[in-house]
């Protein structure tokens, strides 16, 4: 992990972060900020741990159409920005208006259109949001520019080790957002034979020819739960996050204080016990009947 | 018969999904309303959250929208974009949202107060509320009633209501003929839109609120219908699946969608 | 089957077929045959059984890419169109145009670019191909007009009663196309229990509020091969095309002549011999590794 | 050496896969090719069938580009929207072409020759011809030489060559800047393009093509490159891989890509 990112993340670059509350690759994003990898722009939708990005003082901007943390009631995080003169800038659209600029990056158009946002200030105040007409029906759309990340980073559930990854569950953002970017780095929970993924090829993500790196990192998504795989621990993140103490200690003992998410894991089940984690893993799974292929 | 407002919230929310209706829901009171439609009158009814879950059966009360009760035997996986697809279709019946204000014409501001780049106060984002509110055929808000919730207009329109009240004017904006906001659901009462202006329905009377304390939480002369009447009550049923069959505790989910 | 196509499929009317060069709808497409159900506009890609719309004149015209059967020295089925006064209008464009078509159709938007066809002839034959100048960057693109058929077939593996159905194998433009319908119609080989179906909900093609019909019907897709089911018998079909004699005859025999599929079949076996559908099974599955889900 | 104008064509469009390509090829040919560069120089070659497989193990040698033989166990099975998206964003390093016709500027024509609402013949149409054409890095069009094929001008462009073979002519009409063809395989020869022109760079010599053969079945006057060389032959090692690993057996599937 830690080579990976050091190798494809750069300061000052952009970053797309797949799991739209749902797996997010948090083992990732805790070690951007192990390695302090500044000026980032971030585009992500409801990603949890890019919280620590700003309470670090790491972005330089944020192309989102919502993050918690924004609210200086709730937490400390942007407050801490502010204080370290790191409030990112924004750039503001709808959750489907993001969806659309990643889908126009991934399919190397410059735009995509909706009727959503018509009529809203997001177009007023996004230069890459604006009205056009349609040259068939001269019916109003909002285009919304195409983004390309310049790296993005997925965590699934399983991968080969060249890159051929599943992942499954609620996809929010995932396909596009990492098909956009133009470096991909694939985390995953497990590394499996090629042929098991092979056996399902429907679900792979990308081919691996667009794969730069692939970590294997067990709870890389913690404390966001991954479907097949763990439950969410949000409530103790939220909480940790409300007031500079807490957040403070869990950024130092958790992030700065360990070398990788498999320390991380161990000083939890420290403190809190084996059975603070135990409880998050499936408790009742559920298997699906397979598909069937060959010839 | 004992209930909270929120219960009282909730019921409303419920009434106005229709059997058969696809309904895009955020966390907290409208999935619970969504809840109660399917295990009374809406048994048909298709419940799409913004991730891309897409469920005919209810699940264990999600704490966010996406959960792994929420995604296990959901009906269809899919993204964000695909179920923006469904609703700019015009397939999705009915969306509720959420909103850190409302306005006189029914526009929401989940983005800040004040002026944009230098905001007196800054929301957290409207994430996919302005899609539900640019797209649905129909969209429902619930909030909390406050009069700094309810200025007359927002400074920031991250979901379009009727924009300036003038008829036509979601249309000439480009928004899909016929769509818009139809209820607005408050700790206070209910509200619907006349002439593309808010205007009072019902009160939850029963509950003990005045109308006085409804005309004093929006910051300008409220319209009313001509006989502003009262909330219906929750039934005995209604609450009882609610708190014993859905596993609703007032206070323990959040108010807003979106 | 009968019902189903007598319901949706109305003369005049604009249908789908999904299947591109893997699993089409064959047997619907028969049945539309033994209806005789006329002046169809066919928007479809590679699929290989439309051509008997075409050879028994019921075609009013075909939105494609490509159709073999145009090419008059190969077989005799558009010489009958033409002898029958029902030779097609062509709308032509590319098969990355047609699924921009019918991807715009499911987004709802009036239309999607590519610079696809820029400086081809389609632009100057089509009028649903139009050159546009990019909002944003000034640059030229094609925009390609949304396209909604009345009504979409696609067959599938395995549906559940209500219409939500697991497709696999390689997917043309299956998921554009069906999602651009208005009504959609959902043929399979097997109908299953809900569960089944839930217990691998990314695999689910359009949810059952969509569906209009349901119709379980094994070797829906013969002659194409589909996934997990049978291979193709492609050269019997396409050497059966080739003259009015044997052609006649196969419509006669296994279009007119039966009631269903499941008749189609068995005469296929008396003709043929068991042995002749046996060899088109799968002789060597492979079964994938089932997803978990569960909390 | 005894071997087929088909097995060398095979091969010369092998020898133009680079090891690490990813390579958009169609039914026929440009199939056993990918194959053979793949069991050869190109090993991690990644091969893309329009209907949306993606693949980098060899496959049985499909009939037709989709088979269940080569969706088995393939890198990814996606669509035809997924796989133009990879071209479109330059990620294909090449894309095979068949072709009805080639002319003087690599133009090619799949649909129709005379007038397109009434022509004097008819072809089965591009398919994805134009988006290979259009969107890929570069291409390579693979058909067998009649110089009723290789008109001066198609009268349908099907898939952009070089148009009007002016420079820039495919930026100005706005292709994707650096895309167009390559070279042009045939049973006669091979062709490159000079200043948006078709010109002969070799012949198919040694399995005994002669110049003027190449030269009679083009409809103008053909560009040669100032000295025309021999097609390499194949080797041993590439006609045993061919014939016996691949299974290719000269006629045994179609000439044309796309």
């Amino acid at each position: 992990m830690s080579a990976a990112i050091r190798e494809y993340v750069q300061p000052g670059c952009t970053v797309f972060f797949g799991g739209m509350q749902h797996g997010e690759p948090s083992a990732a994003i805790h070690e951007i900020v192990r390695q302090r990898i500044e000026r980032l722009t971030v585009v992500s939708a409801l990603t949890h741990t890019v919280a620590l990005l700003l309470g670090e003082g790491l972005l330089q901007k944020l192309v989102v159409a919502y993050l918690f943390d924004l609210y200086e009631r709730e937490n400390c995080l942007a407050g801490r920005a502010r204080r370290l003169g790191a409030y990112p800038e924004l750039e503001e659209m709808s959750h489907y208006g993001l969806s659309l600029a990643l889908f126009a990056g991934q399919m190397g158009v410059p735009f995509m259109t909706t009727r959503s946002q018509l009529g809203s200030s997001y177009l007023q105040h996004n230069p890459n949001l604006k009205e056009i007409a349609c040259p068939f029906t001269g019916q109003k759309l909002a285009a919304v520019r195409a983004l390309n990340p310049d790296v993005g980073i997925l965590h699934t559930q399983r991968s080969d080790p060249s890159g051929a990854a599943h992942r499954w569950g609620s996809l929010g953002m995932d396909l596009m957002g990492i098909n956009a970017c133009k470096t991909i780095i694939i985390t995953t929970e497990k590394i499996v034979a090629p042929e098991i993924i092979r056996r399902d090829p429907n679900r792979t993500v990308v081919p691996s020819f667009r794969v730069a790196a692939v970590v294997e990192v067990p709870w890389g998504a913690y404390p966001l739960h991954l479907a097949g795989c763990y439950n969410s621990d949000l409530p103790a993140f939220a909480a940790m996050c409300r007031v500079e103490s807490t957040y403070q200690a869990h950024v130092d003992r958790f992030i700065y204080g360990v070398a990788d998410r498999t320390a991380m894991m161990q000083r939890l089940a420290e403190d809190h016990g084996q059975p603070y984690l135990d409880r998050l893993k499936i408790q009742q799974p559920i298997e699906s009947t397979g598909v069937i292929n060959g010839y | 018969m004992n209930y909270t407002l929120s219960e009282q919230m909730v019921v409303v929310a419920a009434r106005l999904l229709q059997d058969g209706d696809a309904v895009y829901t955020g966390v907290g009171l409208p999935t619970v309303a969504a809840f109660l439609a399917k295990l009374t009158h809406a048994p048909n009814l298709t419940i799409i959250f913004e991730t891309g879950i897409i469920r005919t059966d209810p699940c264990l009360l999600p704490q966010g929208v996406d959960t792994l009760p929420s995604q296990t035997l959901a009906d269809k996986l899919s993204d964000a974009f695909y179920i923006n697809t469904l609703a700019e279709r015009g397939l999705v019946n009915l969306g509720f949202v959420g909103a850190g204000q409302l306005d006189r014409h029914g526009n929401i501001n989940s983005t800040c107060v004040g002026d944009y780049r230098q905001p007196r106060f800054r929301f957290p984002g409207g994430g996919g509320a302005c899609d539900i509110a640019s797209l649905c055929q129909n969209w429902v808000a619930i909030l909390r009633q406050k009069k700094i919730r309810f200025p007359e207009r927002v400074d920031f329109v991250t979901g379009p209501g009727y924009l300036d009240g003038s008829p036509g004017a979601r249309e000439r904006a480009g928004l899909p003929p016929g769509t818009g906001p139809k209820k607005v659901i408050t700790d206070l009462g209910v509200f619907g839109f006349v002439d593309g202006e808010l205007t009072l329905e019902t009160i939850h009377a029963r509950a003990g609120v005045r109308l006085e304390t409804v005309r004093e939480n929006v910051a300008w002369p409220l319209r009313e219908l001509p006989s502003v009447g009262e909330t219906l009550e929750p039934t005995g049923n209604e609450i009882d699946l609610l708190r014993n069959r859905i596993g609703y505790r007032s206070g323990s989910v959040t108010e807003s969608g979106g």
